[in-house]
């Protein structure tokens, strides 16, 4: 009977010290499964049926570190990946690509038996804290099975220790025999870190662990969890898409978007000299429970993209309030702002069709930009206008004209730009604290 | 503060007849809506901020029902009970019927926006379809014109390419794009007054920005009046005019919303900013509320927040406070229902201290006893 | 996807069930102890070398898998093989049958839609009200008697004791008044079939309306609880619309499922319906070969009923389809 | 019912519908609280033991094997014990009607049938074999279903695919057209109750494997069992400990209810003659035997009916009545 602590682990790592790398971390979805899976209509073709498989990039080539005794802050929103790259970490789902190193030994590369006993030393504390609980097993079993699954003590020193640990996490060790649906959310969490630590691990991967809970239980579960973290020495990766949490809890702050991760920095860094445009726009868009600051506001337009077909170079450049202006054409940064808004309004077809004076005047104030930039505007105008440039007759269906100004926009300055057409990926040097300030943005290129 | 009231709430109450007993999820509060402001219902979950609510328009479903108070909505009385002859309460004689209420009230005058907008529209109907017909239902404009309408309602709040989008079915929506179908929803139909019920809590941080800055808009455009339910302290801080808190079916503090915030006069309120994390500034340790919210089947006695109050004294156990005015401020008043302000002179100052009880921090289990 | 193509989707799925379909049958046919000839001989006393030829004769000596493909490639041709025992083709003597079985089987249908669906919001309106006791004892009934015994009850009051209706045949109307010697004019040919089938369709249709009227009524309880008919009655909408578009719309979806699904049923309680009431349909047939060990034609009526449920899947599913939206554009975003 | 905010996951305590869910003792609890299943109960009860009694009190082989004529109620029923009872010797043909009818006797409740055997006894007797056939066949499609099923939702792959395009080819021929198939061929042409009853099993084998396989996929989904993965719990303890003890309570309501539709197949293949073979005294059985006599005694073909109605209507009762305790999201 030995703890898992001890067993296998010869290069211990010291404190602050990366106890988890990883490298190039991919995690694709294929779309549906099942003998027809792959099977789509395609009326373009003939037969109208394609077999190509539609891949959801949920985490696209991801780098960072986590080090011992911190806890790293993952934030993004529904949608970005960041509950996959968790689990993706924790090799409960099985990675595209990449290496996810633990003390000197790739998760990646495990299978079997051998990442099954592996488990003792990760660990993960899930969103919900019903769901996460079996019904049917009184929260002694709970808190007693990973503890039985790697064969640790004897049923009464797992007894005890369950005991020891419900006390621990703030709850009556005589509720020992009770069945979940006897607690409440906040209770039931608490019931979920007594699990994660029955196996004394070393890291554990919280997913969203107060989110479903009220405000002033999440406190009390969030100061437990700092106890925690100082007494058991753990390493946390806390995923949240609550900034006031993330903000609280981490060392260090991770954001995603569509897959990427676009800025890591210290927390104070992160928040205060935010470097990423999309960084910036989640900071904004959070409502500060103060009157006296009232600058919550919808910064960002349009939607995310879709992840089977993410935009290429810089994720965000699709919605960024500062894509780089192209550097084929010549211009004044406002005539690129003008140019930028008129792109992304007929893209979402956002206004309604009128003669092409009003265009340049809504959009340009009057005056299109110069050169060869200006034509591309001014055809695309002429496109969607009511009045067409050519003189010919009034049309009636304005859909391919539509399709055909956005893609000409699109195609002449959107990928055109360096956000488009390169990866971003720079450290910065950090203005609050000395630890290295990466952000995923030309903008400092 | 000097012209009627667009809404006026009095000792509403609205109870639910469980197998379990009588859970009194609303317990006797009041409060007003004033033309065009904007009007917080703040609480956590359980504090019967929704059901109060839903009991403005007379919509609490089966096993719930309001059993006092009176509503009064620009003079006409959506509920009101008198005493009859026999001393058994009866609806009084100017009490709107269930039509008057349907036709007249409900989408005309008082419109809501629900908390989840996946679930709120109807599947198997077009987007603009669902719009068109609570326009025509409540505006008198034909089928045609509601059509119109409602294409420029969708635009209005920002859906790009209204015409085509009009056509749609709800699941081709995204969820922030599914709450604007709502928002534009209620400001079709013209009413004076919108309930939105936890409107943004189901969507994500930069589509909260949005939402609240097109309501912020629209609300400046239209002169609408909203009461914005929600458990969210800082959507609260940047959206609403005058706020009033709830704890376990009554409202513990109203006011405006800078004095609530900066001159807080309740403890619960007060424990609640304090438990909460910053996302402008770090903030070191968080001190959250001890305990649970108890059952509203069987609330505390007294005051409904002293077991869990650090300024507890035993007379907060035997007084049961109602909110009075202890300050004022922009000429509203600014109430709390706590008896440590000298407007309640029930001896809190002589009377001692609860012992605080040496407790685990999460305390015995909800199911009280257990199984 | 559009519609179109949700339909050549769903065609293409049923592909491999229909010939899963003849798989089984075939396999149930040719693997049963004692081959075929023997089979339908039933013990008497022949002479091997006649069974030789007749297994010759038909490919019978042939190894299985080659058996199979021979057949199949005669059914895709619409040829069912031959009725070693009626000496005749399956498909002709299959091909009068079809008719009295799917009259019986969609007026059943009909019946049961009809009743089941406004009986089934009644009780859910009146949810836990005596009227919604009533009915829902009414359909537990249903759906715990047996088809055939319904219809020798109504056998014995209509038309025993009461002498009101018919006890057995059916008239069909595709024959024509001249047809029948004791019927002259049309309107009298379709009084007639619809005074032989009524019978017929209410023993066969109260199993399914019994089971569409609880699914019925679950369904609008459930849909009358959604978000969108709370929203429909805080914008003012009355009662009566909400019932009848909003929460309808929604419930019906999985009553479409339900009616394509238990048409393997109603396919099954043919063959006792039919038998019941004397009715010369694909049942009858079913039971007759069955009867003869008639095994072709077994195998024949099998794929037969098994390809009328699957069509009957697809168009319940095309329908479900066109009321909602969901199905056709996918779920994503 | 939701009482207070809709927002997830509250604080004021656990709901009661969640309570309602979890552990056998709440179900047993709700089930005895239920009405409807309460009901349920007390039907399959009534018909159980007295299939028991007649199971252990009568020599089986003389009913089934053996002529029934010689035998009858009065012996299994010692109160009963009149001598009146043993129908009068080569009354076969001249059977008769009710007890109360005007030619009826006191001594054969229900009158005789065309072999002058008494028409209560054998319809007393025919409850052993309905329930013996819808509890052995259904017993034969649940297990077969839940290994297949279980594996199948628990891997997913390849199995899962093969097995699913195996269930919608059952499915798409009718259960009772299959089953006289199966029955008349595996027999080689004599079909009999033995076959009937392995005919309809194995014909539901994939019904249940479908059931099983749809509750282990949404179970697999939870989050306590990728918990339980997370923490390292091998693969089979997963299955052991929770897929199958969460899945087993709605596939439970299934089988109960399948009972019922397994009994009205078995009465139908019977009435055509492929089921229960005479002199067995099986409902259905007797019906297909009264037909003849429609016209001459009515009553004959009364009462095995209203047997088989009331036996599958207890089942559908108490299966209604435990999917009501353990999904109480319809009550109220």
């Amino acid at each position: 009977m030995s703890s898992p602590a001890d067993s296998g682990t010869t290069d211990d790592v010291g404190r602050g010290e990366p106890l988890i790398r990883v490298r190039n971390l991919k995690k694709y979805f294929n779309q549906e499964s099942g003998l027809l899976s792959g099977l789509s209509f395609d009326s373009s073709q003939f037969p109208p049926i394609d077999v190509g498989q539609q891949r959801v990039k949920a985490v696209d080539d991801v780098d960072f570190e986590i080090r011992r005794g911190e806890t790293l802050g993952l934030v993004g929103e529904s949608g970005c990946g960041k509950s996959t790259l968790g689990r993706t970490l924790l090799r409960l789902l099985e990675p595209t690509e990449g290496t996810i190193d633990f003390k000197g030994q790739d998760l990646a590369e495990m299978s079997g038996e051998e990442l099954r006993q592996k488990r003792s030393e990760i660990q993960m504390i899930f969103q919900d804290p019903q769901a996460s609980l079996d019904p049917r097993m009184k929260i002694g079993q709970i808190v007693e099975e990973p503890m039985r699954a790697h064969g640790m003590l004897d049923d009464e020193g797992r007894e005890q220790r369950a005991k020891m640990l419900l006390e621990k996490v703030g709850l009556d060790p005589h509720h020992y025999n009770r069945h979940p649906h006897a607690f409440s959310g906040g209770q039931r969490q608490r019931v979920n870190l007594a699990r994660a630590l029955s196996v004394d691990p070393e890291f554990i991967v919280c997913d969203e662990p107060v989110s479903a809970l009220d405000v002033s239980i999440q406190a009390q579960v969030l100061n437990t969890m700092e106890e925690l973290q100082d007494e058991f020495g753990l390493t946390y990766l806390f995923i949240a898409h609550d900034l006031s949490v993330i903000r609280h809890i981490s060392d260090r702050v991770a954001v995603m978007y569509l897959g990427n991760i676009v800025e890591l920095a210290d927390k104070e860094e992160l928040f205060e000299n935010p470097q990423h445009p999309y960084t910036r726009a989640l900071l904004d868009s959070i409502p500060v429970p103060d009157p006296r600051e009232r600058d919550a506001r919808g910064v960002l337009e349009g939607e995310v993209p879709s992840p089977i077909d993410p935009p290429s170079g810089c994720r965000f450049r699709t919605r960024c309030p500062r894509l780089i202006a192209p550097e084929r054409y010549e211009w004044t940064d406002e005539e690129w702002a003008h140019t930028r808004t008129f792109m992304r309004a007929v893209k979402r077809r956002t206004f309604e069709p009128m003669p092409a004076g009003e265009f340049r005047q809504e959009f340009f104030g009057g005056d299109l930009p110069r050169g060869e930039a200006g034509e591309i505007v001014a055809d695309a105008i002429d496109l969607v206008a009511t009045d067409p440039g050519d003189g010919s007759e009034e049309r009636d269906d304005d859909h391919d004209d539509w399709e055909e100004a956005r893609e000409l926009l699109l195609e002449s300055f959107a990928r055109e730009s360096i956000c488009a057409t390169e990866r971003p990926a720079y450290e910065i040097q950090p203005e609050y604290g000395t630890d290295t300030h990466f952000a995923a943005c030309h903008l400092h290129r | 503060m000097s012209s009627e009231p667009l809404l006026r709430v009095e000792n509403l109450k609205t109870q639910f007849f469980t197998d379990a007993g009588t859970v009194r999820a609303v317990d006797g509060i009041s409060f007003e809506v004033h033309e065009g402001e904007i009007v917080g219902l703040v609480g956590e979950s359980g504090a019967g901020k929704s059901v109060a609510s839903m009991s403005l328009l007379r919509l609490v479903e089966h096993p719930g029902e309001i059993v006092g108070g009176e509503i009064t909505y620009r003079g006409e009385t959506i509920f009101g009970l008198e005493e009859g002859p026999d001393g058994e309460l009866r609806e009084r004689e100017d009490m709107l019927s269930n039509e008057a209420v349907r036709d007249r009230i409900r989408g005309n005058e008082i419109a809501v926006i629900f908390q989840d907008p996946m679930e709120s529209l109807n599947p198997v109907f077009t987007v603009g379809g669902q719009l068109r017909e609570f326009i025509e239902l409540n505006r008198d404009l034909s089928g045609k014109e509601a059509r119109a309408e409602a294409i420029r309602m969708l635009r209005e709040v920002g859906i790009p390419d209204p015409e085509e989008r009009y056509e749609e079915y709800p699941h081709q929506f995204s969820g922030g794009m599914r709450q604007r179908v709502l928002i534009a929803m209620a400001l079709a139909c013209e009413p004076s007054l919108i309930i939105a019920d936890e409107p943004t809590t189901a969507l994500d941080v930069t589509v909260e920005g949005q939402i609240i800055d097109l309501v912020d808009d629209l609300q400046e455009k239209y002169g609408t009046s909203f009461i914005w339910v929600t458990h969210d302290m800082g959507v609260v801080a940047e959206i609403c005019d005058r706020v009033n808190v709830m704890y376990l079916g009554e409202v513990i503090e109203q006011a405006p919303v800078d004095e609530l915030f900066h001159d807080t006069k309740h403890p619960y309120t007060q424990a609640l900013l304090n438990s909460m994390p910053r996302p402008d500034r770090t903030v070191g340790e968080l001190e959250p509320i001890e305990g649970v919210m108890p059952e509203a089947i069987s609330p505390p006695s007294g005051c409904r927040f002293h077991p869990r109050c650090p300024d507890a004294r035993e007379v907060c156990q035997r007084v049961h406070p109602e909110p009075k005015e202890v300050a004022r401020a922009d000429g509203y008043p600014h109430n709390a229902a706590c008896v440590k302000h000298d407007a309640f002179d029930v001896g809190y100052d002589e009377s001692p201290p609860l012992e605080a009880e040496p407790r685990l921090t999460a305390g015995t289990p909800g199911g009280e006893d257990g199984e | 996807m559009g519609l179109l193509r949700y339909t050549l989707y769903r065609l293409l799925q049923a592909i491999p069930v229909l010939i899963g379909i003849t798989i089984i049958t075939f396999l149930l046919a040719n693997l049963a102890p004692g081959d075929p000839v023997r089979l339908m001989l039933q013990g008497q006393e022949v002479d091997e070398e006649l069974i030789e030829t007749i297994e010759q004769r038909y490919g019978l000596d042939q190894p299985l898998h080659e058996r199979y493909i021979t057949y199949m490639s005669g059914l895709v041709q619409g040829d069912f093989g031959h009725s070693i025992h009626r000496n005749q083709p399956v498909s002709d003597l299959m091909l009068s049958r079809l008719g009295p079985t799917l009259l019986l089987v969609l007026s059943a249908y009909a019946f049961a839609i009809a009743t089941a669906i406004p009986l089934g919001i009644f009780a859910a309106t009146r949810r836990n009200d005596p009227a919604d006791h009533i009915s829902r004892i009414v359909a537990l009934i249903g759906v715990s008697t047996p088809s055939f015994w319904i219809g020798i009850m109504l056998i014995l009051l209509f038309a025993v004791q009461l002498g009101w209706l018919p006890s057995s045949g059916l008239v069909y109307p595709w024959w024509g008044p001249e047809a029948y010697d004791w019927i002259d004019t049309w309107p009298e040919l379709l009084y007639q079939t619809a005074r032989h089938l009524l019978l017929p369709m209410v023993a066969l249709g109260t199993l399914q309306m019994a089971t569409l009227m609880r699914v019925e009524r679950t369904q609008m309880i459930e849909s009358l609880q959604g978000e969108y008919v709370k929203l429909a009655r805080a914008y003012g909408v009355p009662e009566r619309t909400i019932l009848r578009k909003h929460a309808f719309q929604v419930a019906q979806l999985p009553i479409i499922t339900i009616i394509g699904l238990n048409l393997s049923t109603a396919l099954g309680g043919a063959v006792l319906i039919e038998y019941v009431f004397n009715i010369n349909g694909m049942g009858r047939l079913f039971i007759e070969a069955i009867q003869s060990l008639d095994y072709q034609l077994i195998m024949g009526i099998t794929i037969v009923i098994g390809t009328m449920f699957v069509i009957g899947v697809i168009i319940t599913d095309i329908s479900y389809a066109y009321i909602d939206p969901r199905v056709t554009y996918g779920e994503e975003e | 019912m939701a009482i207070g905010e809709s927002q997830g996951g509250g604080e004021s305590g656990p709901s009661k519908e969640v309570e309602a869910k979890f552990g056998w003792r709440h179900t047993i609890t709700k089930v005895k609280d239920d009405t409807t299943a309460r009901w349920g109960l007390y039907v399959v009860g009534f018909v159980l033991l007295i299939s028991l009694y007649t199971l252990i009190d009568s020599n089986l082989s003389r009913l089934t094997l053996g002529a029934i004529s010689d035998f009858t109620f009065a012996e299994a029923l010692p109160i009963f014990d009149h001598p009146e009872r043993i129908p009068p010797p080569g009354e076969g043909e001249g059977h008769l009607p009710p007890a109360f009818h005007a030619d009826g006797s006191m001594s054969y409740p229900l009158g005789t049938d065309p072999n002058g055997r008494d028409y209560f006894t054998r319809i007393v007797y025919g409850a052993q074999v309905s329930v013996s056939v819808g509890i052995v066949s259904t017993l034969i499609g649940f297990v077969g279903g839940t290994v297949i099923g279980s594996v199948a939702g628990f891997y997913g792959g390849k199995i899962d695919d093969l097995l699913m395009r195996v269930v919608e080819t059952v499915y798409a021929i009718p259960p009772l057209i299959l089953i006289i198939v199966f029955t008349v061929f595996v027999s080689g042409g004599s079909p009999d109750i033995t076959y009937a009853i392995l005919g309809v099993g194995i014909t539901f084998i994939p019904v249940f494997a479908r059931i099983i396989r749809s509750e282990v996929l949404s179970i697999r989904e939870m989050d306590y069992i990728e918990a339980a993965r997370a923490s390292g719990v091998k693969n089979r303890n997963i299955i052991l400990r929770h897929v199958i003890p969460n899945s087993f309570a709605p596939v439970l309501v299934y089988a109960t209810l399948q009972i019922g539709v397994t009994i009205l197949i078995v009465a139908g293949l019977s009435f055509l003659g492929y089921g229960a073979q005479p002199p067995t005294p099986d409902w259905g059985e007797m019906l297909n035997v009264s037909h003849g006599y429609m016209h001459s005694n009515v009553w004959l073909s009364v009462w095995p009916g209203i047997a088989i109605l009331i036996t599958i209507m207890g089942f559908n009762l108490f299966g209604d009545g435990l999917q009501d305790a353990l999904d109480p999201r319809l009550k109220n």
